[in-house]
């Protein structure tokens, strides 16, 4: 054990899986000398040597597009994408042959790669740099779509994602890259060193895809949450003092929609928090799967707090994100029903 | 800022492309000037791109008017091998003949047939090694032909049928074949550009032996992905070749969208500093050395090459199109490099070692050989627009190499709904 | 007044729009002198010249891309991808470009482009020519999605579209260009002509964006849908002598809620169909909203009847549709409770 | 197939490039070899591009290494256009210089200089019309101050304050000017690609005069909307000029992740057939000469023009970058062609028309100028982590032109829970 930030177990996950298995690759935009725009990659050059990690020519369509083509050989390559915002020029080969390989060929080929990517905002990043995308690719068959928010579940999650025979979408929330950040954007921000979450193992272990995390029990209101958002969730409940169970879906696509369940039907009462926007976001299918299961028991509306139907606006990032005051209220909503 | 004053500017004009041709007209290709067979220089499979870049311009041909095999890229291979091509070649038109009809009988859905342009992978193919791995655009059937797989296999998955190995998933001729060195065609066009070059670099990685090779059409190479893998082949040097074939016609769209007017296609190479060569993709003697030459630069770690065969797109693109309504009838008759087969059926009878008697036998045998494989494939079915072949459960199958939960209750759901409906 | 099938009632949609705005153009793969492979732009080319009408290279990114520069001079170009299949390519700039300028600008550059694009299964074209991603685009704030169920709205949501200050992703059910379809692909094929919405003038008209109808009133159930599944909808209703009322949303994004929540209000059950992928298609986004809205009504839970979470497989095709069987029994379960 | 019996093949490997120097290293740029000022040839405006595929493998320059102005390219302008061109290199420096210290005094997020390339478009915006369209990437920012837009307005954007027109929305140095013929900065590379030529075909088809001019970096030459760019611009011969700025670096890989190690950046041009001026970017003469003749070429329906602009990133990509961390800090030192405002200052000395008194003299002016436009700006509030200067009402207008329904309901929610909360 040793204690990490959510970069270091990152850096760590991808330094275990490289060492116990010569085919992962490394590979994107700054990811090799550099180790990375948010060093994520730091130090794995110098350990595996240039042929297994290295830098990419700005092109994501050829980043994701070479993967494939590194999987269908064998390998199981880990390409990263800058950020999620840049993902689109990737998405045809993500979604038409990476998703889509094991299908068409029944098997014959396959396409085991991990594509990470730094995604959400809170960083004065700006449009292009803020985006949380995820809803989109839960809605194509053939991707697993998973993001973590502690260092632990980080690096579990990780290795658990590149040793997986099939592509997955791996979302690194950048704001909780360096502690946990409950939304109060004018308060101080608390190291990892300080959250137990960042007691990490240093070799290997896997943390299950497709495993929700009940990250606070609670009997009043079930949370829906995952990445930052988790830690902003648990600071709202606790400065409310309300008894809400918390869930961390830590994977959401295939989605534990047993441990979500189990919760709901407890409560009776369901928040869905992301800071992606809100019209077709993955909260609503959430919300719809809540609702199909837990019918009979909801007593209030199912609440969606969600980023805008706005592109994230850069000096309004805080009028944007989904924070405190607007998860409170709607909490107090869906308590008062 | 330049002086604006009393400027007196022309309008500008939008330039859109323009076939020479539309149906009706007559059609006279005496513009399109070819270089002599036997004509281009073939530098060391190791020179530096740099001190070729004239390749492009021109035209690498091996068969002559006469048909016989001239000049520094005659790649003088055996008789049985020049006759193993020709055979290739006339198996791909037979194949390709029969499951036309088939499709037209209603046995299928789909099918696209490459007349024309046997020799593009016919004559690659024979210059590969079996291992090699090949990811193909849905026009070469030939390299499955060529490595001698099971018509039949073929041909299940033409009806996708319950001999198909891809469980009637894929549209028909979006074959895959592993054990052939053949990947998963896609209905993207040019995904599989980058892909190849993925394959390659990862093979170069491991210190492995075997090189990646891969076709686009020419409308095709307008996608970002050519882009892609010729940027990547480019920067880690990867041992891939890059086949451009240029047949004319993007379905109705002729070279010219693609770029053709100003250049050639085997000029795009010269964009990444990739070794290119331009050649008459109807002479399979010429696509042989140039494939055979470009494989042994990528083996010896001397870099990717981009090949551009010159060739005609003889029929329709697909059963569904109908070429009538927007080309002249008369181009496929008049295209000035002649017909592959024909070309090589002349090569071999000038070397004395084929005759009009020995062809047509052979035909003979290739169109029973398919009838009969046509048969056998028919036996497990052919595709029905009302009936299944496949169990509906099979349909949720490898999505992932494991079913999650929510498949499985999608599958379940399914059966149970059915049940339900009494159907 | 004259009979269109709905191909022609595209088609004539761009000649009206051409002829009153000379900024209008055409342009996509085989659109031009061919005039499309579905025949939509027919006698485009000949009529407004090549400079208007014209083909265009095989890349979607730099058709849309090309048109949002178009639409910066002060065009209106109606780009067609020739399958919604491979708008994949052409995804960063619609969603980073085309959906973002007025906002990023605000308002200096605008981008009022329409791109039409066929969409669904159901013609035996695998997985390439038969999906439906109209969901993803709804997720993208900036962009408009409309659908049209019949000659008569396709005509004047096109125009209307075409006229739009913004751009909208025009998506057409390829299966019903030619003949409404109502589920049964083992009985013959209706033509256009014998239904009343063929009907359409041959001049200018709109129907305006962000309006859903009402195609059949009823008080037992809603059921919501668009494009294709509106005629299947209607089958399964008239069939099994249901009373539901069926609405076709013709517009997914703006989304007329209004009109939902009211019939709901009335029903008080909701049935939502559509041909995609289940998880996150736009049948999640209709659940949560008239779940949020319409809670303390809801007398069932919300059903979604939708395409499975595969591939749309080739031969299977009439397996992964959901069809009558399939429409039928969510509406027994529904009508159950 | 190829025979393969007892084959004995070599191991591939797999190249990865690599610069010539890191962190530490001492750096000799001696191998770079570049052409004599002057000594290129210029071809006609209308000049088939096929007759000058060598430019691309060469260097036009015409500030020779006494700074005097030589050889077919020389521009020959006015001393008062050249002084103009010194005038608007220093003011980008000078406006760089202070931006960036805003930037590290925690008044903004993120600031991007173009320190060493100022001539890549003060060179080129004196040569082009007012009313020519430029889409520049993030490092052209000099295309603004050359039109002589109010660095107070452009400082508001830095700022996100309550002069910003663009209401905070956009990252710093995101500026949009359409008054300027300045198109809206996009944070995805090279996507203003593929718009120029839209736009360019636009005005071609409209029979417009004006033309497009767009610039991308090096690195973002691999992405796919150069590739549509190009293949577009070459399709319809658009009226576009496309500026590759080489500056050796894209954040922390070298020119070599583009392609850099195998050939130029303006041999891409060749790929297309597009003419293609491979310059000399920190001689701010062969800048204004290139793009004169590529406005000119396209101006008379001749054709779109690549032009690499062969440059050096002095300083750090980006506010949030160290480059100390990957590359030696001598490079921008030793870069072999110099500084452009001193080179351009040399020139004038050498007309006899400038000295070291007079160029102190525009320096402290320039600097007074953008301090006061600094102050002014300021008063209109800086970005801060914590407080807001646009109301929270402005974040849901311009989704569209009107706001729809639930656009409406989210602004109004969010304005009640506020309301609510208490904050
Ligand atoms: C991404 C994508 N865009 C469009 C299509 C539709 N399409 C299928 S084949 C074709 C023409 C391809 O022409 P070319 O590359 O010249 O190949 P050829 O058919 O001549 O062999 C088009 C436009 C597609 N399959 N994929
Ligand atoms: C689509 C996309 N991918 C990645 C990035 C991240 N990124 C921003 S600038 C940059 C480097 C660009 O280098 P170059 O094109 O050479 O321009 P320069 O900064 O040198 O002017 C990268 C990778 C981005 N902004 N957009
Ligand atoms: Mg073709
Ligand atoms: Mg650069």
């Amino acid at each position: 054990m040793t204690t990490m930030n959510m970069i270091q177990a990152i850096n760590s996950a991808m330094d275990v899986a490289m060492e116990r298995d010569s085919g992962v690759m490394v590979m994107g935009e700054d990811v090799g000398y550099f180790g990375g725009v948010f060093r994520a990659t730091a130090g794995l050059q110098k350990k595996y040597g240039k042929t297994r990690v290295f830098d990419a020519p700005i092109n994501e369509c050829g980043i994701i597009g070479v993967a494939v083509g590194m999987a269908a050989y064998g390998l199981r390559p880990v390409p990263e994408i800058q950020f999620a915002d840049y993902i689109y020029p990737g998405m045809d080969q993500l979604i038409s042959e990476a998703a889509r390989l094991r299908y068409r060929s029944a098997g014959e080929f396959t396409c085991p790669i991990t594509v990470r990517s730094p995604f959400g905002g809170g960083i004065f990043g700006g449009q292009t740099h803020s985006q949380s995308p995820e809803g989109i690719f839960t809605h194509v068959a053939g991707l697993k779509t998973v993001i973590p928010s502690n260092p632990y579940d980080a690096k579990g999650l990780l290795i658990a994602a590149i040793e997986d025979p099939d592509p997955v979408i791996f979302f690194e929330p950048k704001r909780i890259y360096n502690g946990p950040f409950d939304g109060h954007y004018d308060r101080p921000v608390q190291p990892w060193s300080k959250h137990a979450s960042s007691e990490v193992p240093e070799g290997h272990y896997t943390v299950p895809l497709g495993k929700a995390a009940v990250v606070r029990e609670g009997e009043a209101v079930t949370i829906l949450s995952y990445g930052t958002m988790v830690h902003v969730a648990l600071g709202v409940v606790a400065e409310n003092g309300i008894d809400a169970e918390v869930i961390d879906l830590r994977t959401l696509l295939p989605l534990d929609i047993e441990t979500i369940a189990a919760s709901v039907e407890k409560t009776g009462r369901c928040v869905i928090v992301h800071e992606a926007t809100r019209t077709s976001g993955f909260g609503a299918e959430l919300s719809a799967q809540v609702q199909e299961r837990c019918f009979h028991v909801l007593e209030a509306p199912i609440e969606r707090v969600t980023g805008w139907d706005t592109p994230y606006p850069h000096s309004l990032e805080w009028a944007y994100f989904p924070g405190p005051v607007r998860l409170g209220e709607a909490l107090k909503r869906v308590m008062k029903d | 800022m330049a002086d604006e004053a009393g400027r007196n500017l022309r309008s500008l004009t939008l330039h859109v492309p323009e076939p020479k041709f539309r149906p009706g007209d007559a059609v006279s290709f005496d513009d399109m000037v070819f270089p002599e067979a036997g004509s281009v220089a073939r530098p060391s499979v190791d020179a530096d791109p740099a001190t070729m870049r004239d390749l492009p311009f021109t035209l690498i041909r091996v068969l002559d008017k006469d048909g016989k095999a001239v000049g520094p890229w005659n790649p003088r291979l055996p008789v049985e091998r020049v006759k193993r091509i020709l055979r290739g070649m006339m198996l791909t038109r037979a194949y390709d003949d029969r499951m036309f009809r088939a499709q037209r009988q209603g046995k299928t859905s789909f099918y696209m047939k490459c007349t024309g342009e046997e020799a593009v992978a016919i004559g690659a193919v024979e210059a590969l090694h079996r291992d090699d791995m090949c990811f193909p655009s849905y026009r070469q059937q030939g390299l499955l032909i060529g490595r001698d797989w099971p018509l039949v296999d073929m041909m299940c998955q033409v009806y996708s049928n319950a001999g198909d190995r891809l469980k009637g998933r894929q549209l028909p001729i979006m074959y895959s074949a592993k054990e052939a060195g053949f990947f998963s065609i896609s209905g993207n066009l040019a995904t599989q550009y980058p892909q190849a070059v993925g394959w390659a670099m990862a093979s170069a990685a491991k210190g492995d032996t075997r090189i990646a090779v891969s076709w686009v059409g020419e409308g095709s190479t307008a996608e970002g992905d050519f882009h892609a893998a010729c940027t990547f082949a480019s920067v880690y040097r990867a041992p891939v070749i890059l086949n451009v074939v240029n047949n004319q016609w993007a379905i109705s769209s002729f070279a010219g969208f693609a770029g053709g007017e100003s250049t050639t296609f085997a000029a795009r190479g010269l964009g990444y500093g990739i070794a290119a060569l331009r050649i008459d993709g109807n002479d399979p003697l010429a696509v042989f050395a140039a494939t055979e030459w470009a494989a042994e630069r990528a083996r010896t770690n001397a870099g990717p090459t981009l090949i551009e065969h010159f060739t005609y797109r003889v029929e329709a693109h697909s059963t569904s199109d109908d070429p009538s309504a927007y080309r002249s009838a008369e181009e496929a008759k008049n295209f000035p490099l002649g017909d592959p087969i024909e070309r090589l059926k002349q090569h071999l009878i000038g070397l004395g070692e084929w005759d009009e008697a020995s062809h047509d036998a052979l035909q003979a045998e290739l169109t029973d050989m398919v009838r009969d494989a046509g048969r056998e494939a028919e036996k497990l079915g052919v595709l029905s627009g009302t009936g299944f072949v496949h169990s509906f459960e099979t349909m949720f199958e490898d999505v992932f190499a494991e079913m999650p939960a929510h498949i499985k209750e999608q599958s379940e759901q399914m059966a149970e709904e059915r049940r339900a409906a009494g159907v």
